[in-house]
């Protein structure tokens, strides 16, 4: 039992090392800037891949492997979220107990305007992300909030993302240091090894993207959410955002936190203003 | 409650193209759920397709068909606006059926 | 044929036989008649469903064995991106199709989906497959009252990394 | 390198090897400390999976009277929880490492 122990460390400590060797030069920076963070970020993948279309990034593991992407056309012919998206524009047009609907809580009635969110709250000094803005809205027109991991918060998610599709990514940061420090989060929470695997979202999808983890090939992280709500063939049903942060954790053997935790609110806030111009592609069909 | 059959009929020249997603569990009767019980087999039996009161299609299914199940043919006869009828049963007498006009 | 014991052997190999040239001779017979001979029964074929091995599939849907042809072009992929949802399509050249069937060799059930092609549709169906594993998949063509086949591996695993 | 080496010095001071059977006494001891660990751990929102499931089996190895496997897993519990506030305490750090610049 000692010896497995031992074993353990060692992998971990040559795990630790393995990795940083073989990343990026870098060089710490104090002042958080987040047009630059994005820009590098960006260039990051257009170099690494510099045959993918810039906005094909959005479909994941699509834009990496033909195989694959042949599959996927085969299944947007007729896409499994269908149903999802169908339940979610009669949600939306069904009005409360109080005779009000979801387009009373958003602007432009809710439509087309999946692209700015997640946005920054400066009353409320957070980021407020599409699924907690639907759950507030629930609470204040009294209904009870929804799961943040179930079908209806996939099925609202996916027609307001139904509703943005080809409209690109449009997140703003606005000049409040708070917001600068939200970002700031959101990407050490990115680049954080975890769990007993020790790895963080980076190890997988900026340091492997194209490459396969058994049978599924890891998406970029450049528009990584831009497919959100997600019909995922291993869940046989939806995925929202929070699910997807959720599974990934554990799936390092790293407890998760509570869906719509700070930590996700800020990985989310980060990861959709590094992928601002691409297009909105969601709901989307994955492995 | 719409319907669990989400059909798409287009023709072109003579020929039809029928798509169909059919929202239904399609479950194995081989996997247990959380609590460790066995999730009876509940699946699509048959699914037929009828257009000018004849079957041009009719599908036998066992337990490896996916879930929410989708199915794509063509077939010659039809026309713009001919009625397509599509129905299913399955293994608990569950049912249901539409109709769909090729568009 | 096994020599029958039974005090009428000769008769009852005479039957066989008989049904056996009827069925094959069958074959110019008035549409109607055969499609529904031929595609086995109109009934749905509960016993070949409940078959676990490929062989006894075939024999209990349609009777008889079937040889590949490259008439028959079977369309999966090479490794499926989600074992649940296995895009699998077959078209063929052959004529007078009256049922399109696929199997999935080491499922717990080896007939997945079987179809019935009347006249004047076209032989040709996708559809959407679960595989247990990594196995074959082979596509069975019935034309003119005989089998055709294609069979085509497809890797089949379990996604993700730890958990 | 140093990282490591301060790891695997921590883990070992933890683990006194313990000849003779364990007893309720030594579980109880043991338990206590992989859950002091645990809550560290999770406070720091970095707990590990694997930290929940030994502390669990070494409670049922415990109810089932099993001391010596009790306390096997509770030890095996307090080093991953430990293992888990070292990776968070050097990734507050490391991670830059990782970032694309």
């Amino acid at each position: 039992m000692k010896a497995r122990i031992h074993l353990l460390l060692g992998s971990l400590s040559a795990a630790l090392v393995a990795f940083a060797l073989t990343s990026p030069r870098v060089v710490a920076a104090d002042k958080v800037d987040p047009v630059t963070d994005a820009k590098a970020f960006q260039n990051f993948f257009f170099q690494k891949f510099p045959n993918v279309k810039h906005e094909d990034f959005v479909n994941g593991p699509y834009s990496m492997n033909e195989d694959m992407k042949r599959q996927w056309q085969e299944k947007e012919e007729f896409p499994p979220y269908e149903f999802a998206l169908d339940a979610g524009k009669e949600m939306f047009a069904t009005p409360f107990k109080n005779g009000k609907t979801y387009a009373d809580c958003f602007p432009n009635g809710g439509i087309g305007i999946r692209q700015n969110y997640p946005y920054f709250d400066e009353k409320e000094g957070k980021v407020v992300t599409l699924e907690l803005a639907l759950n507030r809205c629930r609470e204040a027109n009294g209904e009870a909030p929804y799961s943040y991991v179930k079908d209806e918060m996939a099925s609202l998610t996916a027609y307001m993302a139904y509703t943005s599709r080809g409209k690109p990514m449009d997140i703003k940061i606005p000049d409040d240091p708070r917001a600068l420090a939200a970002f700031e989060n959101g990407k050490r929470y990115f680049y954080t090894r975890r769990g007993q695997m020790n790895f963080s979202c980076a190890s997988c999808h900026v340091q492997s993207p194209g490459e396969r983890i058994r049978a599924e090939i890891l998406a970029p992280a450049l528009g990584i959410l831009n497919a959100m709500p997600i019909y995922r063939s291993e869940w046989s049903g939806m995925g929202t955002i929070s699910r997807r942060f959720v599974t990934c954790n554990s799936q390092t053997r790293a407890v998760p936190l509570e869906p719509q935790a700070d930590e996700y609110r800020d990985v989310e806030y980060f990861l959709s203003y590094v992928a601002n111009g691409l297009p909105i592609s969601g709901p989307g069909a994955r492995p | 409650m719409a319907s669990s059959i989400r059909v798409r009929a287009t023709a072109n020249g003579d020929i039809t193209e029928v798509q169909a997603l059919i929202q239904h569990p399609m479950d194995t009767g081989l996997v247990k759920d959380s609590k460790g019980e066995v999730i009876p087999a509940h699946f699509i039996q048959q699914l037929k397709f009828e257009c000018n009161g004849k079957d041009v299609f009719v599908a036998d299914w066992g337990t490896a068909v996916s879930k929410d199940p989708y199915v794509k043919f063509s077939f010659k006869g039809a026309k713009k606006g001919d009625e397509l009828k599509i129905s299913w049963t399955d293994n608990k007498g569950g049912s249901d059926t539409t109709t769909a006009k090729i568009a | 044929m096994t020599t029958t014991t039974g005090p009428h052997p000769t008769r009852r190999l005479i039957l066989q036989g008989a049904a056996s040239v009827a069925l094959l001779g069958l074959g110019n017979l008035p549409f109607g008649a055969m499609s529904a001979l031929a595609a086995a029964n109109d009934k749905y074929p509960d016993e070949a469903f409940k078959l676990k091995n490929e062989a006894d599939a075939i024999k209990a849907l349609y009777g008889k064995a079937a040889e590949p042809s490259d008439k028959v072009k079977l369309d999966a992929p090479e490794i499926a991106e989600n074992g649940g949802v296995v895009p699998i399509s077959v078209t063929t050249t052959l004529d007078k199709v009256a049922s399109i069937s696929f199997f999935v060799a080491e499922n717990p059930f080896a007939l997945a989906a079987s179809y019935r092609i009347p006249d004047g549709t076209i032989p040709s169906v996708a559809n959407r497959l679960k595989m247990a594993k990594t196995t074959n998949v082979t596509a069975i063509v019935e034309a003119d009252g005989k089998l055709y086949s294609a069979t085509k591996e497809v890797k089949v695993t379990v996604g993700g990394c730890g958990g | 390198m140093k990282r490591s080496l301060a790891l695997a010095i921590l883990l070992a001071s933890s683990l006194a090897p313990s000849a003779r059977a364990a007893n309720e006494a030594d579980y109880k001891a043991a338990y206590a400390a992989a859950e002091a660990a645990s809550k560290e751990a999770a406070g720091m929102r970095n707990q590990w999976t694997v930290t929940v499931s030994a502390l669990a089996a070494a409670k049922r190895a415990a109810d089932g009277g099993d001391f010596d496997r009790a306390t096997a897993a509770a030890k095996e519990a307090e080093a991953l929880a430990k293992a888990s506030i070292f990776q968070a305490t050097s990734e507050k750090e490391a991670w830059k490492a990782m970032e694309i610049r």
